[in-house]
C-alpha cells in the first residue's frame, strides 16, 4: 500500500505534504512530552505488527493495522504512523520522499478518523459491542486507505483510473482480514488493559499502575 | 521400549556470539524424568528448542520417537507429541482469557471447539485450577499463570513434556501443587531446574549442563546436588 | 537479535574506518538533504534519457555507501514487485499511437514510456535513499532530523520508536516461536486470524506497562518534561565540497530536462 | 551516623490482588550492603519502587535521610540521592545513545551539557564501558545494557543505590565484573538478588522477603545462606 515516487501529479504531492503536515501538527499537539514513552513504544508495536503476514491461498499479505493504531493512539496515530513510514522508506526502500506525504493521509486520517468514531465503543464496558466496533474499525481504516490511494492515482491523470480501481477491489479482502484481526485485538485489550484505549486520549498525564 | 528422544553430539551458535552448545548429548526413555540443571546462559532452555526444532543445530542429530528429524515438517509431528512448557509463561500465554489459551493448542491439532472447551476443563481440573475458564490471563498471578502454561501443554496429550523451570517465580504453596501435578503425570520428561529440593522430589537423574555439553552432576559443588 | 532497522551498523567506534565508505564520511544532515534534493529533482525530470543518468547516480551514490549489492538490488526489486501491476497497466490506459497489441489490446507508445518513466524515476530515488539515509544508524537520522529543525516531539516519537522496536520484535519472536511449538501453523482461517489479533493485543498491552515502567525509571533520574539530545554532529570541508559538486549536478539536469521539454 | 532509608510497617497491596507487602521493616545505614532477597513475586521490586516513592503504600513510613516522605514532592530530593536500578535494563535505558543515557540524570540535576559528557565518561569507565559513549543503546548486550543501567544511576553521585537482580541473566565474566565495580563504590546499598554466590561476596547482610515481611533469613535452608 505505498505510492513510489514519479507516479503522482506535483499538485497532489503538495496536497498531500500540506494535509500530512496538517495532521502531524494536530497530532504532535496533544503529545507532550510526558506521552512520548508511551507512545514512542506503542509506535515500535505497530511498526512490529506491520511485519506479520497473513496467509491468503499461496500468498500472503502483511498487516497494516491502522484501524487499530487510530483506536489506541487517537490523533497521535498520524505522527506515530508517520514515523514507521519514514523509517519504512529509509531502511526498506518501501515508499519514497515526495510521496511521504501523501502515503501518511492515506493511512493515517483514515486511522485518525475510525479512531474518533470509533474509540467510544471500544472503550465501553461492553466487550461484544466493543469487538463489532474493532471489526468496523479495522476494516473501514483500509478501505478509506484504499479509497484515497485510489483518488491520489486518480487525481493524478485518467490513465491511472483502471489502476485506482484494481487497488479498491485488491484491497476488499485485506479489509476484512484486518477488521477479523482488529476485532480480537480489541476483545484481547478490552479484557487485559481496557485502559490502553485511554492512555493518550486526554491532556490526563499518565499514572504508573 | 525404544527411546522417546535422543539427541546426539548437539552443537549450536548464535550468531555473533560464542558457542552455547558443543557437543551436548542427551536421551530420554520411557519413565524417564531427566531433570537438567547449569548456570544461567549455560544453554538450558536453547537445547529444549532445539529438540522441539524451534532452532536447528548447526551439527548433531535429533532423534525423536525412533525417526530421526532435520526439516520443519519433521518436526511438526514432535511439536504435537511432545509439550513444552516456555521458561517464561509471559512468553507463552496472549490470549485474553485462560479458556482460549488452553483451547489453542487443541485447536491447532484439529479439535472442534465443543471438544477443544472439554479438554479445557479436564487440564484445568488436573493442575489444579478448576472453574479458571473466563479468568483473563494476563491479569493471574505468577504461580497461576505457570500453571495455566502447564495446563495448555497438558491439553495437547503429550507424550513427553519439556519444562523449563517450572517452578521459577512460585511461592512454596504453588511449588508444592506443581509438584504434585508433575508426579501424578504418566509422562516422560525433561526439567529444567535449579532447584535441588524440586529435583529430588520430582527427578529420577540429573544432567549438568557447561562447557556446551551434558554430563552428570559434580557432586562436589552443593548447587548442583539434589540427584534423587 | 536481530536489527531489523539499519544492516550491521558499526557497533563500536572503530569499527567505522573499515565497512564506512565515501557517503558515511559526510555529515548526516547533508546526506538528507541530498537525498531530498535529489528526490525533487528527480522526479520533476521529464526525459527518459537524464532519468537513465539520475538512476546512475543512485547507483554510484550506492557504490560510494559501500552498501552490499546484492541485498540492497533485493530490496529494490521488492519495490518493483509492488508496482509492477500498475506499470503493466498504463501501455493500455494511456491513449496514443499503439506500439503493439496483446489479445487485441493496443498497448501504446505513451504508456510504455510513462510507465519507464515511473520505474526509474522509482528506482532512483529509492536507491539514493537507501544509500544516503538508510546507511546511517536510525538514532544518527534522529539527531540529524533534529538539527534540521524538525519539531522536538516528533523527533523523540522516532527515536523511543526506534529504541524499542528490536525489543518488542523479540517480544513478538518469542510468542510465534511458542504459539508454533502448539502446533500453530498460519492458514486462511478464523482461528489464525484471532490468534494473530490476540497476539498484536497482548503486544500492545505489554508496550504500554513497558511505557509506564520506563516513565518510573525516567523520574528516578529527575525527569522534568525535558529530553535532552546530544550529538556530535559537524559539517566539514567534504559536506561543501560535496555540495559544490551535486548542486551543480541536479540543476545541469533540471537545466537539460527543461531544454529537452519541447522535443519531447 | 543516622540511618539513611527506613522503612516500617510497610502494606502494599496492588488492585484486586491478595497483598504483596504485610508489615515489612528495614533500615540501611551507612556503609551498609544489604541483600534482599524471596521468591519471585514476593514483592522485592515493589518494595524498592516504595522506597522511591514510585508506589505509595497503603500504611507505613518511609523515612530517607532523617525525614518522612509522604508526598511525591517529597520523594524528588529522594530520587536525586537514592539510585535505582531497574530489574529491566530495556526499562531504564531509553535514550538513543549510552552518552544520552548515562548524561540524562546529570543534566536534570542541572549540569552543564560539558560537565555532563565529563561525568559519562567518569562514570562508564568505573564500570568498564569507557569508550562506549556514542554505542546506540538499543544493539548492547544483556550484560552491557546492565553495565550502563549502573553508570546512568552512578552518574548522579548518589548516596544510596538500590539495585534490582543487578547479576541477573549475565555470564559469569561480566557478573565478576559487576561485584568487582560494587565492592569498589563507597555507597550504602540493597542488592535483590537470588544469588548466594554473589551475596556471599558483596553483602554484609542479608533479608528475605516472604509471606509480605523481612526476616533474617533461616539458616536451616541451604538456599538462603550466603550472608558473607
Ligand atoms: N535469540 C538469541 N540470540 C542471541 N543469543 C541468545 C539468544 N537466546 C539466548 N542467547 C544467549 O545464548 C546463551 C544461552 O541461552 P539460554 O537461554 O539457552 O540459556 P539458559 O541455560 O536457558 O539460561 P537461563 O538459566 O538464564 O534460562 C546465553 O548467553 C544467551 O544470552
Ligand atoms: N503493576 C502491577 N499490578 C498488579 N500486580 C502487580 C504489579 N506489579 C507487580 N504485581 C504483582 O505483585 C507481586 C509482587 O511483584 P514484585 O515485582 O514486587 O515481585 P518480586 O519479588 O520483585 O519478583 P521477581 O523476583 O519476579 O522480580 C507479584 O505477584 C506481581 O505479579
Ligand atoms: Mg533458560
Ligand atoms: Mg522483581
Amino acid at each position: 500500500m505505498h505510492i513510489v515516487d514519479g507516479a503522482l501529479s506535483a499538485p497532489v504531492l503538495i496536497g498531500g505534504a500540506v494535509v500530512a503536515t496538517g495532521g502531524l501538527a494536530l497530532g504532535l499537539r496533544s503529545l507532550t512530552l510526558e506521552k512520548i514513552p508511551a507512545a514512542g513504544v506503542l509506535s515500535a508495536t505497530f511498526f512490529v505488527a506491520a511485519l506479520v503476514h497473513v496467509p491468503i491461498g499461496p500468498s500472503s499479505v502483511h498487516l497494516i493495522m491502522n484501524g487499530l493504531a487510530g483506536l489506541v493512539l487517537g490523533w497521535a496515530a498520524f505522527p506515530a504512523l508517520f514515523v514507521g513510514l519514514l523509517l519504512q522508506a529509509v531502511f526498506f526502500g518501501f515508499g519514497g520522499v515526495t510521496v511521504l506525504g501523501v502515503n501518511t493521509v492515506a493511512i493515517a486520517l483514515p486511522a485518525v478518523m475510525v479512531g474518533l468514531a470509533l474509540r467510544p465503543a471500544v472503550s465501553g464496558p461492553d466487550a461484544r459491542l466493543a469487538a463489532l466496533a474493532g471489526l468496523a474499525a479495522g476494516s473501514l481504516a483500509i478501505v478509506l486507505t484504499a479509497l484515497t490511494v485510489a483518488l491520489v492515482l486518480w487525481l493524478s491523470g485518467d490513465a491511472f483510473l483502471a489502476a485506482a480501481k484494481l487497488v479498491v477491489i485488491a484491497h476488499l479482502p485485506v479489509a476484512v482480514i484486518e477488521g477479523l484481526v482488529c476485532a480480537a485485538a480489541v476483545t484481547l485489550i478490552h479484557r487485559a488493559k481496557p485502559e490502553l484505549f485511554a492512555a493518550l486520549a486526554g491532556p490526563a498525564t499518565l499514572r504508573p499502575a | 521400549m525404544s527411546l522417546l528422544l535422543e539427541g546426539t553430539g548437539l552443537h549450536f551458535t548464535y550468531p555473533h556470539r560464542p558457542p552455547v552448545l558443543a557437543g551436548a548429548d542427551l536421551t530420554l526413555g520411557p519413565g524417564d524424568r531427566l531433570a537438567i540443571t547449569g548456570p544461567n546462559g549455560a544453554g538450558k532452555s536453547t537445547l529444549l528448542q532445539i529438540l522441539v526444532g524451534l532452532l536447528r543445530p548447526q551439527a548433531g542429530r535429533v532423534v525423536a520417537f525412533g525417526i530421526e528429524r532435520h526439516a520443519e515438517a519433521d518436526f511438526h509431528e514432535v511439536r504435537r507429541r511432545v509439550g513444552y512448557v516456555f521458561q517464561d509463561p509471559d512468553d507463552q500465554l496472549f490470549c485474553p482469557t485462560v479458556a482460549e489459551d488452553v483451547a489453542f493448542g487443541p485447536l491447532n491439532l484439529g479439535q472442534s471447539r465443543a471438544q477443544a472447551l472439554e479438554t479445557v476443563a479436564r487440564v484445568l481440573d488436573v493442575v489444579g485450577l478448576a472453574g479458571f475458564e473466563g479468568r483473563v490471563t494476563h491479569k493471574l498471578s505468577g504461580g497461576e499463570k505457570r500453571l495455566v502454561s502447564l495446563a495448555c501443554v497438558m491439553a495437547m496429550d503429550p507424550d513427553v513434556l519439556l519444562l523449563d523451570e517450572p517452578t521459577n517465580a512460585l511461592d512454596e504453596e504453588t511449588t508444592a501443587r506443581m509438584e504434585a501435578v508433575l508426579l501424578s503425570l504418566p509422562q516422560a520428561m525433561i526439567v529444567v531446574s535449579h532447584d535441588p529440593h524440586f529435583r529430588r522430589k520430582v527427578v529420577t537423574r540429573t544432567l549438568r549442563l557447561q562447557g556446551g555439553r551434558l554430563a552428570a552432576p559434580d557432586p562436589t559443588c552443593r548447587h548442583a546436588r539434589g540427584t534423587g | 537479535m536481530s536489527h531489523i532497522l539499519g544492516r550491521s551498523a558499526p557497533t563500536s567506534p572503530g569499527d567505522s574506518a573499515r565497512t564506512d565508505g565515501l557517503i558515511q564520511a559526510l555529515d548526516p544532515r547533508t546526506r538528507i538533504l541530498a537525498a531530498a534534493g535529489f528526490a525533487l529533482v528527480a522526479v520533476a525530470l521529464t526525459s527518459l534519457w537524464l532519468m537513465l543518468i539520475a538512476l546512475v547516480m543512485a547507483g554510484l551514490a550506492m557504490g560510494a555507501a559501500r552498501l552490499p549489492a546484492g541485498p540492497t538490488l533485493r530490496r529494490m526489486a521488492m519495490m518493483d514487485g509492488f508496482i509492477v501491476v500498475l506499470l503493466v497497466m498504463l501501455p493500455f490506459t494511456v491513449p496514443g499511437p499503439a506500439a503493439f497489441t496483446v489479445l487485441g489490446w493496443p498497448a501504446s507508445w505513451a504508456g510504455l514510456e510513462q510507465a519507464a518513466a515511473i520505474a526509474l524515476k522509482a528506482n532512483a530515488v529509492a536507491l539514493a535513499l537507501l544509500s544516503l539515509v538508510g546507511s546511517m544508524d536510525p538514532t544518527t537520522l534522529g539527531h540529524a532530523l533534529a538539527r534540521l529543525r524538525v519539531p522536538e516531539r516528533l523527533v523523540h516519537l522516532l527515536l523511543f520508536t526506534v529504541r524499542y522496536i528490536a525489543v518488542i520484535e523479540a517480544e513478538y519472536h518469542r510468542l510465534r516461536r511458542a504459539m508454533r511449538a502448539r502446533g500453530f501453523r498460519p492458514r486462511t482461517n478464523g482461528h489464525t486470524l484471532r490468534s494473530l489479533g490476540y497476539l498484536i493485543g497482548m503486544l500492545l498491552v505489554r508496550a504500554l506497562e513497558r511505557s509506564e515502567r520506563i516513565l518510573q525509571a525516567m523520574k528516578c533520574r529527575g525527569f522534568t518534561g525535558r529530553l535532552p539530545l546530544l550529538d556530535t554532529l559537524r559539517f566539514s570541508a567534504r559536506d561543501g565540497v560535496f555540495a559544490a559538486g551535486l548542486i551543480p549536478v541536479l540543476a545541469g539536469l533540471l537545466i537539460l530536462d527543461f531544454a529537452h521539454v519541447p522535443a519531447a
